[in-house]
């Protein structure tokens, strides 16, 4: 196996060290605006709102993290936007707009040049994302040449190379990995071309589905640091999907918590995590174990609920501990409680602010 | 380059081994049965009388001599080796003195011309047959016209033979009955005789192609629809590539392998089948010889027709082991 | 349960217990899973009404007109009672140059055609079967051997063999014999892919588990991974019936078969012999055609239809 | 006090010799040597990566691997001498919990068969009655109820209540030690908490020790009285857990733990650490494994294999940093993890060599 010798990594070292300006990389543009929602699952016993009325905006620059358990939607909702959804999934409802543009509105030519040139997806388990029996550079080119518009010259060969040699080393890769196949690269490696591909034209908007779920932490913290000095690079955005809090709470601005198919809170990382206001939340980050103190474990009791056929009320409700009798009644609405700061629960019903 | 090589180097061993059991088998199974076929076939003759009378003694001494049956098991064993090695298949009984590779060869071209073409094209075809039918954004209709298709492929080829023999040949009469060139025609290399050839071979091949093409295309269609899971294939849709790469260079691609790996597995298949769509259509290659030469009870034909077919098969899977890594880049690196 | 039973919760665990449950849980399922798989459904009916329709054959019609001279020759199907010669007979089926009566011939044909199927199938998957656990299980030399045996036996096919076993053994075969003799020739394949099927399952977490939990070399075969191989073996015994059949038409056809038995590879093989179609008798190689085509297509559909069920992905779509 | 089992200098290799092998071997574990006392239960890490071989060394505890190199005893006696009874004794005595609670399944029966198995294998209940009390009051020990777990099959359960019926069929087992390979890295972490939790039970009231083998340093940290690091084969790192998380002395144990992402938005990592350097193969290197991304590498280090030094009585490492403390008498790592009153030699560094 191959790997970038040490100085070639050094290089991109010092560019990384910027990576935590926040204040510097968030604009005040609309990069996507989420309205309402939703993808649902046809199946025999009844349909499942994997993901449901979902509705956030993400600034350009800006690093959102959609957080859940397994089953919570976050996936789903990932996939939808990049129109994935397969049968007998299916985008229900609700509006989903990048640049401008409605993707849920764009015919399938449109969609697919989108993808990839302005919305970019890494993908969860790099191991298998990539086709075993075709070369990086050829996986990475194939990308390129299917968004050139008819009316335009393909690059030429050499064109494509230097661009193929560009892009790996800016992830941290040897130009020579461009001749190598899958098998013989490294779990680190592989995640590597991925976000390579991923940045290959530029994308305004990068979604990464738990980029880093398989890696060992040395290896994921590089990844999450190059993936964040490429994003600088590019003034993009990126939407990290996933369930560590720790990587969440090391690496994204802005934090969307998702539960039973629904987003319950969203607001700046700092703010969430030091003041929680969904009780799922609060649960959340009470059970995360820490380095720093000793402390018996904390789960929250109980299990999620089927997505087939909700019934009206808070999803979370069974688990809560601060359920009260409005909860089964009334499905709770997203309210602002000023800032960026958002949740659906009653708790906070009359705090809203508009 | 070097463990390629070292690669090859133990296919080939392993090709050696296979030939060298077959034949060993094919050595010991006259010798279970407590039967000699052709000392029985002899007395046969000798019974019969006639032509055949003057040239018994001669053959008499003949296989004695090359067969050295007053000899050990082992020494026999050996000879039986030697002359493997040397591909010489003996003397035909029937035919005496004509050899048996003299016989085979002869149809050897007939069967390889034939089978050659349609095996490769009906793998073709029915890869991308079955290609096009585990494609989820495949045009409706295909369905309709390839699934009746697949069903053909449960038919054996032979039967299949008689059917196109009865509609093509005798209803309409469109093309010849049986044989592989009209007896009337010279078998030379003019244009009317190619003609005749090409005329003669169309049924068969049709009856191999139909049956065959079922069978890989629903092989094809089941990987086909495996590969619509894996992960790479949802990472070129999110590519946003066209849907003809998608299909070809990631879909296809992947799922050839084990359609490649699958054509190595049923070679004995094809080869039997052709065997008895040429006995149908009385077509001469080695199948209508293995028939005759079973009627003639002339063992050393039908031995030998064995083994040349044990040979191609085990060298058409060495052929493919060795191209398989051309195919899949990850099996230099296992390397076993 | 009958009231023997003292103990009632201890039935539904223990030895029988993945069976029981087998049947109480997995069949409702299962039986919704059956409808939506035409193949299966649609198979297992064509091969049953077959088999029906030669059970109703063998009560109201005479059989022994199988035997040649039976029955006048040549005779193109009627259902007229009045015949040339004034004798009084029917023969909805015909009858061939040598005096067979084609319906008797198919009716008793078909069973025979099956029968031997059946017995080379279940001998090959048999034999398959313990080979492949064998090597799949204890591996080392034991896998290398029968590795070495398969790879052997794939270059040798099993037609060419029987024919140089019968040429060898100098007498005709019964039915039974070919059946098994093709059994024990045609178990290399399915060998090769239960063993395969059996390594990876080997190699699942809950069968070291159940190792760790002290679960003996048999128990692991027969409790974890039996249960899990039988919707494959049973894909894999269709298939290899069908192969079996096959591969006795075409050792029949080829002329090495039983010529006093009507098996339906025989009376291929008179068709052949006497030349049936240029001789424009249709009714005669029509039946057996059919019958044929009919078991291998109703074979093909209910295999197609239980790999379906072994491979769930295939199951998704269709 | 008497020790359950020994690793004696053990080393694993993997890889292809002689005539057709490509002649690259793996050294999975390399000269280890640890000790599971049978009276004092604690709970040990074994920490590291992947390819780290702390999945090696579990299943050569678990006796699923034999060592290429050294031994391992099982009470005193070398493991490939067992008789079977005492083979048989070895394998209810040590206890596994795998990775992935689906797959620890059997599909085809419902989760009851996990439970029934050993009982009826080991012959340890004498009737029905006893082993639906056995299996119920194992359940309840780890916090489920049988009413709403047996009869099901596994894919009507949750995750974290398949890895607890787990650790309730351990228990039935009644072990010394139960090894928990990764138990909640696959789970959902609202419900990784009960599993743990669960395991510490074991531990705490009912004397069971545990080896758990894990690539997250803070759960170790949580529920662990000992930590073993390991990188490429080689144990870099060990002592009290107390010891070695808030003083680091290996270069990389430093990088591990400084690389965990904490859920802390406020402290946030510093600058990207090197990668790993795979193209030397393990036959390769001459020193120290860790040599090619360390930050404080040495001539020293690419010659020669560092050491166990022992830092102070509850902490050892790997590294020439710590060349000066003296190498360790006792090369069983596990002496680290002793309690306060026992006292551990180290032989001063210029008569080590």
């Amino acid at each position: 196996m191959v790997q970038p010798t040490i100085e070639e990594t050094r290089l991109s070292t010092e560019q990384a060290i910027q990576t935590y300006r926040t204040g510097a990389r968030i604009t005040d543009v609309d990069a996507l605006v989420v309205e309402g929602f939703s993808v649902y699952y046809e199946t025999d016993s009844g349909t499942v709102k994997a993901c449901d009325d979902v509705t956030f905006t993400l600034k350009q620059g800006e690093r959102f993290a959609l957080v859940g358990e397994s089953g919570s939607g976050k996936t789903t909702l990932a996939m939808g936007l990049m129109r994935l959804t397969r049968p007998p999934g299916h985008i229900a409802k609700g509006s989903a707009t990048l640049n401008g543009r409605d993707l849920t509105k764009l015919s399938d030519h449109e969609m697919r040049m989108t993808r990839l040139s302005e919305l970019a997806l890494v993908p969860q388990g790099a191991m298998n994302s990539l086709n075993p029996v075709m070369r990086i550079g050829r996986q990475i080119i194939d990308g390129i040449i299917d968004h050139v518009e008819d009316d335009k010259q393909a690059p030429n060969k050499d064109e494509l190379d230097e661009t193929v040699r560009d892009l790996l080393t800016r992830v941290g890769l040897r130009p020579g990995v461009a001749k190598l196949f899958p098998h013989e690269l490294s779990g680190g490696m592989k995640q590597r071309v991925a976000m390579a591909i991923g940045i290959s034209l530029r994308p305004s908007l990068i979604v990464a589905d738990e980029p880093t779920s398989a890696l060992d932490v040395v290896v994921q913290r590089q990844i999450m640091q190059t993936l964040g000095r490429l994003q600088e690079g590019l003034d993009a955005s990126i939407m990290l999907v996933g369930h560590d809090m720790g990587l969440v709470a090391q690496f994204a601005d802005t934090i969307g918590v998702m539960y039973a198919g629904k987003l319950v809170e969203v607001g700046p990382v700092e703010e969430v995590f030091s003041d929680p206001k969904h009780p799922y939340t609060k649960l959340l980050i009470r059970s995360l174990p820490s380095l720093k103190e000793k402390r018996e474990f904390l789960g929250i009791p109980g299990l999620p609920p089927q997505l087939i056929d909700l019934p009206v009320g808070c999803a979370f409700a069974d688990r809560c501990p601060s359920r009260f009798k409005k909860c089964d009644e009334v499905t709770p609405q997203t309210q602002n409680l000023g800032g960026r700061r958002e949740t659906a629960c009653h708790l906070y019903d009359g705090e809203a602010k508009s | 380059m070097g463990v390629l090589n070292h690669f090859v180097v133990k296919r080939f061993l392993f090709f050696l081994f296979v030939v060298w059991l077959a034949s060993t088998v094919i050595f010991i199974i006259p010798r279970l049965s407590g039967q000699d076929p052709v000392k029985e076939k002899l007395l046969l003759e000798a019974q019969r009388g006639g032509a055949m009378q003057t040239g018994l003694d001669a053959m008499a001494k003949t296989y004695q001599k090359r067969f050295g049956l007053d000899q050990p098991l082992w020494t026999q064993y050996l000879n039986f080796l030697q002359d493997l090695a040397k591909l010489d298949l003996g003397v035909s009984i029937a035919f005496f003195p004509r050899t048996v590779n003299d016989i085979v060869f002869e149809s050897l071209m007939w069967t390889l011309g034939l089978m050659g073409t349609v095996t490769i094209l009906a793998f073709v075809l029915g890869t991308l047959a079955g290609a096009v039918l585990g494609w989820p954004r495949k045009p409706g209709w295909v369905q309709y016209i390839f699934m009746p298709l697949l069903t053909l492929s449960a038919i054996p080829q032979y039967l299949l033979a008689m059917i196109l023999i009865f509609l093509i040949a005798f209803k309409l009469g469109w093309l010849p009955l049986f044989g592989g060139y009209s007896p009337a025609s010279v078998p030379t290399l003019t244009f009317e005789f190619v003609v005749d050839v090409a005329k003669h071979a169309i049924l068969p091949a049709f009856a191999i192609i139909f049956s065959a093409i079922g069978f890989w295309a629903i092989g094809m269609r089941g990987m086909m629809i495996n590969t619509q899971g894996e992960d790479y294939m949802i990472q070129a849709d999110a590519k946003g590539l066209k849907g003809s790469r998608i299909f070809m260079r990631y879909a296809v691609r992947n799922a050839l392998l084990p359609q490649v790996t699958g054509l190595a597995l049923v070679l004995g298949t094809i080869v039997t089948g052709q065997v008895l769509v040429e006995r149908v259509f009385s077509y001469p290659g080695i199948g209508d010889i293995l028939f005759q030469a079973i009627r003639l009870s002339d063992f050393f034909v039908i031995r030998g027709i064995v083994i040349i077919i044990i040979l191609g098969i085990a060298g058409a899977t060495f052929l493919l082991d060795v191209l398989y890594p051309l195919l899949d880049p990850r099996i230099k690196v296992r390397n076993s | 349960m009958t009231e023997s039973v003292t103990t009632p919760d201890t039935i539904n665990t223990d030895e029988n217990g993945g069976w029981s449950q087998f049947n109480e849980e997995r069949l409702t399922p299962m039986k919704k899973y059956a409808l939506r798989n035409p193949s299966l459904i649609v198979g297992i009916s064509m091969l049953f009404g077959m088999l029906l329709l030669v059970g109703i054959g063998h009560v109201v019609w005479d059989t022994e007109q199988f035997r040649p001279l039976s029955s006048p020759t040549r005779l193109a199907p009627t259902l007229s009672e009045e015949l040339r010669d004034g004798t009084t007979a029917a023969f909805p089926f015909g009858t061939d140059t040598q005096g067979r009566d084609l319906l008797a011939v198919a009716i008793l044909g078909t069973p025979l055609t099956l029968r031997v199927g059946l017995i080379a199938g279940v001998v090959a998957i048999g034999l398959g079967t313990v080979a492949a656990f064998l090597a799949a299980y204890y591996r080392g030399f034991v896998d290398g051997a029968i590795r070495s045996v398969v790879d052997v036996g794939l270059a040798m096919p099993a037609l060419l063999i029987l024919i140089l076993v019968r040429i060898n053994i100098g007498r005709e075969l019964s039915i039974d014999e070919i059946g098994i003799a093709i059994g024990l020739t045609s178990w290399v394949f399915p060998a090769r892919t239960i063993r395969s099927q059996v390594l990876v399952m080997r190699e699942q977490t809950y069968v070291e588990l159940s190792r760790l939990s002290g679960t003996s070399g048999m128990g692991i075969i027969f409790k974890e991974m039996m249960p899990n191989l039988i919707p494959y073996i049973t894909a894999s015994l269709v298939g290899s019936v069908a192969g079996a059949i096959l591969a006795s038409i075409g050792l029949e056809a080829i002329g090495l078969g039983n010529l006093s038995e009507p098996t339906l590879g025989m009376t291929i093989y008179w068709n052949i012999q006497f030349s049936s179609i240029t001789l424009g008798m249709w009714w005669w190689w029509l039946p057996p055609l059919a019958a044929i085509v009919i078991v291998f297509v109703s074979l093909f559909l209910i295999s197609s239809g239980l790999d379906e069920w072994s491979n769930p992905r295939l199951r998704k779509r269709v | 006090m008497s020790t359950f089992l020994e690793l004696d200098h053990v080393t694993k290799t993997f890889g292809s010799e002689g005539m057709f092998g490509n002649g690259q071997i793996t050294v999975a574990v390399d000269d280890v040597s640890i000790s599971i006392d049978e009276d004092e239960a604690s709970i040990t890490t074994v920490a590291g990566e992947s390819g780290s071989g702390k999945t090696t060394l579990s299943r050569l505890l678990l006796g699923s691997h034999v060592p290429s190199d050294g031994r391992m005893l099982y009470r005193g006696k070398d493991f490939t001498k067992l008789t079977n009874r005492e083979r048989r004794n070895f394998r209810r005595e040590i206890q596994p919990i795998f990775q992935d609670p689906f797959e620890s399944y059997n599909p085809f029966y419902k989760v009851d068969h996990v439970l029934d198995a050993p009982i009826k294998n080991f012959k340890l209940a004498s009737s029905d009655r006893e082993k639906k009390q056995m299996i119920e009051d194992a359940l309840e020990m780890v916090g489920l109820l049988p009413g709403e777990t047996l009869g099901r099959f596994p894919h009507q359960l949750s995750g974290g209540q398949r890895q607890r019926i787990m650790v309730a069929r351990a228990l039935l087992l009644k072990p010394r030690v139960i090894l928990a390979d990764e138990p909640v890295s696959m789970v959902d972490a609202s419900l990784r908490a009960t599993i743990l939790d669960s395991i510490r039970r074991l531990n705490r009231d009912l004397g069971i020790s545990v080896v758990y083998v894990t690539h997250d340093l803070t759960t170790a940290y949580q529920i662990s009285d000992n930590l073993m690091i390991m990188y490429r084969g080689a144990v870099v790192e060990a002592g009290t857990v107390d010891q070695v998380i808030p003083n680091p002395q290996h270069p990389y144990t430093k990088l591990l733990i400084e690389s965990i992402p904490q859920p802390d938005p406020k402290n946030r990592w510093g600058s990207e650490p090197p990668q790993q350097n795979w193209d030397t193969s393990d036959t390769d290197i001459a020193g120290c494994r860790f040599a090619d991304r360390c930050p404080a590498v040495m001539d020293t280090c690419r010659t020669t294999v560092p050491a166990q030094y022992l830092i102070n009585k509850h902490q050892m490492t790997r590294c020439f940093l710590h060349e000066e403390k003296g190498v360790m008498e006792n090369p069983n790592i596990t002496s680290t993890f002793q309690t306060e009153s026992e006292t551990i030699k180290a032989i001063p560094a210029d008569m080590s060599i």
